[in-house]
């Protein structure tokens, strides 16, 4: 177990996650009833990826996300009463409701987007490295990006460039097995996403993204090296949505069972749990606190969004420069 | 009665009847057949809505599945397209069309100018567009004005299903890129299909409406809306000619001039952003060839000059409608 | 007498001046200093026809070459404008945005509505755009059209030297998107640029030329072939009165529409390919707002519907010349 | 040395390269005189890439070339007659005088196209392939690309789906050092182009470009197993251009001596002369009447260009769909 991850960091790390598993769940049930529009694509599974990563950021580091974006949002910091309320499409949303899932960003604690283009990240990332760089003040800039999407043109380009320009740059690739209804094992033409690295000169880890402290340790490792001046890394995390590709997805391209048999045998909180609990350095009990803690927050950022205020007719033309 | 079914349905129908027809066609695209690789249903999906659904096993290897790669797989069906194939490639939303633009634009549209005729390159792009999903600013917008810009590339907006499937038949026989716009909110609309296999030529407006008042041109989804504003205006004595140019390229100039010739009056109506739009470029035209019968300003309905939002509250407002299409056309009705 | 230099030179000295005043302006393309890795001169090029030659010694670390991949650099642009910079990056022929435009479109010009305000994008996206050097159909378009027609883009279409440097300022220091388009025949260009450095606002169109009979409006380069018709026109006793935009987005709708309501005449010059052009959004702008004054029909002046050819005697007649606008204007001149 | 390669082989292989070459110096020299309008890329140094890449390919089979695109348009089997009086601009030209240099292609003889757009053949490539594969007629396509080209997005998109759909497509990187003034060095993220095949999947390998039975083996080898639906394959070439980037290019950012010493050293037809006659199998004076009919033919085709007439101002409006 790394040294920074003491008993504060642990009881952190575990409400980050079920902050997010919560709020996936929540929306998940929500968007059952119909009650919330649009697309929504569900992180619930992945907690330990972004969590794991984000540990090692501060909020003048950036990260830059994808359509499955809510549990990068919540591990780098954005308030998820404001995110709940932006996913109903609310004026209090974290983007005053214009943004909505897909779009979800607050620079001010260094998120620059979900995004709703595959492999949009890349590119921006590599931005916000380079500006780092040149002011040389030691901050980093990570992308995380799907298995699909790493067979984008942008996300190469992005690799090879961060490696050109020797970015403190940090690419996560997040393999859940699918892009949409398509295999990772179709799609992405060699066996391991983590073997195209050295294509860009970088090292290129495998980590299993099940488990929070293998992600801790090798994103901890990367995020090191780049602040160093080190350049950038490509880790592979290899980890499972637990839903559809978004809601109303009907998952019949899966195996049966496949989703329950790793909740059962590999999920991140259940793991987490039985490995700090087991030396009696956390209890149980610590944890279901958390829990309840996290479930009434997230309660009431529903009970929030479903009362507060949509935008006015007057927001449809502010924020953009308008003229015609 | 004839048989009635969806945009969608008449979409699906016309891929199957040429894939049944012509070996060559072929369709290719990020899930549509929807599970390579997977351990489940190997066309699980269909198209991401469903649209290519069942292709998958009537037409055994001529349905691809494709990684991520707008630029390598619409470019792989423009190659595809010079060696004998007619490949229908789907670009799953226009608002995609960033990261593949070049393919469509500098490749296939100008493949034959360039090589002095020496090539032909059938390919059609079919791609989902416009607002009304709360899908927000990446996955609503409706670009078609993009592509009629490009010399060499037809674009098709069919508004109804029987101009659907008239429409993608005609794209996949047209030896030229074809740009085939299907909005998705009118995937459920509902019309009459004739079973058999038939054309809508490209560049023949349909004339939805006839009227002897003000002449509005409308473009797809929002081709509705003007029926609806038109129906509204009928009570008050006011006769809508109402043109639905099917493809704005090629651009059935005539129809419109001779309604405008008509009438004196013209509103156009376009649910995409307004700067170099389809809603200017008819004003243009009209200004140009049919000024001496004007007999009021030309009114542009479109939307703001802003991305488009998220929340319903704000998309209800962006989107061009009736009340809006009622409102210009009593303008330019009642301007002396 | 004023010092006169190149417009190439302008834009040089705007990019010198900029980073000289505010560390955090950056540049960067494909050999905008030339030659990164290579075993001779580290800045052998300074851009591919040189207007960015000097920088990279003057402003160390501030200069930086590019891959050939404009999505990865034109994004990491738009990614370090959110993170503080302010960075100038050159598309070097327009020609190419098809392979890096989501980054422009979707990201940079969207981030600050989606986002609901919590972004600023000041990214400069530099490029080269025109016909005239016998560089064929996929380095020699346009395409302004296309970028002003996204909301949340600004673009820049400097005439001359004196606007260049003027306009590349403002551009710089714009908190905005901004994608400044620079005629690869106007880099020769001379004209007086006074020394300190100033700005030339956005929005505010110039008259070039004042006159009561017809009013021109041409971009880009398209001005000064304006001006040579309307010199040739005085002669006939024609007088125009001539109009640069400098910026299609925004756009001085009130220079435009006033000259209208003087003039009731308008002639739209641009060389671009005609559908869903400029030169369609001015007539259709015209054609709504200032109808009453309009005495005859709304002529444009541009490029035939076709890919740009590549020899000299196809290209000549494919670019709109002062001939052409002479011809217009003297049909609406003479409309009765 | 192949068993394809019999003197008759040799022979055409020589009168290949001789005539890309001869075309080659011949455009720059005129050029230089100011007669030739655009840009102009020329191809001289690299003949034995394209010679020993296309001597396998008939007819049926497809390249995609690039901007430097002569060469492979001559090794395809282009007329270099109607070259010559494309790049003059003349009616008489391969594509009637409206692509020019950079857009030479005639599909009759499976050549899809110089390229203004760096990186834009792969995809292409990969559909002539798909089509190919689909009809089972053992014919295959052939990607020419360069070192630049190797870090754009197209180029690995097309480099992954070739391997995803198994298809018949051969990636061939001409690495000469440069991209305009950049060098490889600085623009590649990895050691060699080649070692990015493992990242999509195929076998890379590197070739001393300016040997052309290493070239024709390797080609040969790649080409086979493709037409056997063995799938794609990552050549690299290692070579020098010649001339400048374009012709006007000063190439400050060259070392000194660098191009005179690789003419000296390396150079394809001198290497290819001195094996073919060592043994005496070809006789020196075989091969400089090779050189003298080539060279008439290109003078020919100089002096036909000239004298040509350009396009009729009516061929402004046709080869494409008008409508306005
Ligand atoms: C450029 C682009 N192409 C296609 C899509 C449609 N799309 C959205 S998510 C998705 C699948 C992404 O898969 P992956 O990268 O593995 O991420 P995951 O959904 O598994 O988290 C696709 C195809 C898109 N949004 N943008
Ligand atoms: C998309 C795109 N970006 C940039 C250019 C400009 N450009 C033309 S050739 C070239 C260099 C290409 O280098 P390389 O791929 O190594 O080929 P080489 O010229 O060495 O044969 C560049 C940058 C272009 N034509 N297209
Ligand atoms: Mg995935
Ligand atoms: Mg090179």
């Amino acid at each position: 177990m790394s040294e920074t991850l003491n008993r504060e960091s642990l009881l952190e790390a575990y409400r980050t996650m079920r902050t997010i598993r919560e709020f996936e769940e929540r929306v998940h049930n929500d968007f059952a009833t119909g009650e919330i529009p649009g697309f929504v694509h569900l992180y619930a599974g992945e907690e330990a990826s972004a969590t794991g990563v984000c540990m090692h950021l501060t909020g003048d580091d950036y990260i830059a996300s994808t359509h499955r974006g809510h549990g990068h949002c919540i591990a780098k910091g954005v308030d998820p009463v404001g995110m709940m309320a932006e996913i109903w499409g609310k004026a209090t949303g974290t983007c005053k409701g214009k943004g909505g899932s897909m779009h979800i960003a607050d620079l001010e604690v260094g998120m620059l987007g979900a995004n709703g283009i595959v492999g949009g990240g890349g590119p921006l990332i590599c931005g916000t490295a380079l500006a780092s760089k040149i002011r040389g003040d030691r901050t980093v800039g990570v992308c995380f990006f799907g298995d699909g999407a790493s067979n984008q043109g942008t996300i190469f380009e992005a690799m090879n460039l961060a490696t050109v320009w020797n970015l403190p740059a940090i690419f996560v690739a997040e393999n859940n097995g699918y892009a949409e209804a398509t295999s990772s094992t179709f799609s992405v033409a060699c066996d391991n996403i983590a073997d195209r690295a050295s294509a860009f000169g970088m090292p290129g880890v495998i980590v299993d993204g099940f488990d929070f402290f293998a992600v801790h340790e090798a994103a901890g490792e990367a995020i090191r090296r780049a602040r160093d001046g080190g350049g950038p890394t490509l880790i592979e995390m290899k980890l499972s949505r637990y839903y559809g590709h978004f809601e109303g997805d009907q998952q019949t391209y899966r195996a049966p069972g496949e989703v329950q048999k790793l909740r059962e045998t590999k999920d991140c909180l259940l793991q987490f749990r039985k490995r700090v609990t087991a030396n009696g350095e956390i209890t149980g009990e610590q944890l279901d606190a958390i829990d309840a803690e996290v479930k009434a927050m997230i309660d009431g950022s529903v009970v929030k969004a479903k009362a507060d205020p949509k935008p006015a007719a007057a927001d449809l033309m502010t924020d953009v420069y308008v003229s015609y | 009665m004839a048989r009635k079914i969806t945009y969608q349905q008449a979409i699906n129908e016309a891929l199957d009847q040429e894939m049944a027809r012509d070996q060559t066609v072929i369709v290719m695209g990020e899930d549509n057949a929807g599970g390579a690789g997977s351990p489940g249903e190997d066309d699980a999906w269909g198209g991401v809505l469903g649209v290519t659904k069942g292709l998958f096993h009537k037409h055994p290897g001529r349905v691809l599945d494709t990684p991520i790669s707008e630029s390598g797989f619409i470019g792989a069906a423009v190659g595809a397209a010079c060696n004998g194939m007619r490949p229908v490639a789907e670009l799953m939303f226009v608002d995609f069309m960033g990261v593949c633009f070049d393919q469509i634009f500098n490749q296939a549209a100008k493949f034959k100018y360039m090589f002095g005729g020496k090539a032909e390159t059938p390919v059609v792009i079919r791609t989902m567009y416009g607002a009304g999903f709360r899908a927000a600013a990446q996955h609503s917008q409706c670009l078609y004005n993009i592509f009629t810009h490009i010399p060499g590339l037809k674009v098709v907006v069919p508004s109804n299903p029987y101009d659907a499937k008239g429409l993608l038949i005609q794209s996949i026989r047209d030896n030229d890129p074809v740009i085939f716009m299907e909005h998705k909110v009118l995937y459920t609309m509902e019309g009459e299909v004739p079973e058999e296999v038939y054309t809508v030529p490209f560049g023949e407006a349909a004339v939805v409406r006839e009227g002897d008042d003000v002449t509005i041109v409308a473009i797809g989804r929002m081709v509705s809306f003007a029926q609806e504003a038109a129906a509204s205006l009928q009570k008050k004595g006011i006769h809508c000619e109402i043109i639905d140019p099917r493809t704005t390229s090629p651009l059935d100039e005539d129809t419109i001039l001779e309604s405008v010739e008509n009438t004196g009056r013209l509103v156009v109506v376009d649910e995409s952003n307004p700067r170099c739009s389809m809603a200017s470029d008819i004003a243009g035209l009209v200004a140009q060839k049919a000024f001496g019968a004007l007999k009021a300003p030309i009114e542009q309905v479109t939307a703001p000059h802003v991305p488009v939002p998220f929340t319903d509250a704000l998309e209800d407002l962006y989107i061009p409608n009736a009340a809006a299409i009622e409102a210009a056309v009593t303008r330019v009705k009642e301007y002396r």
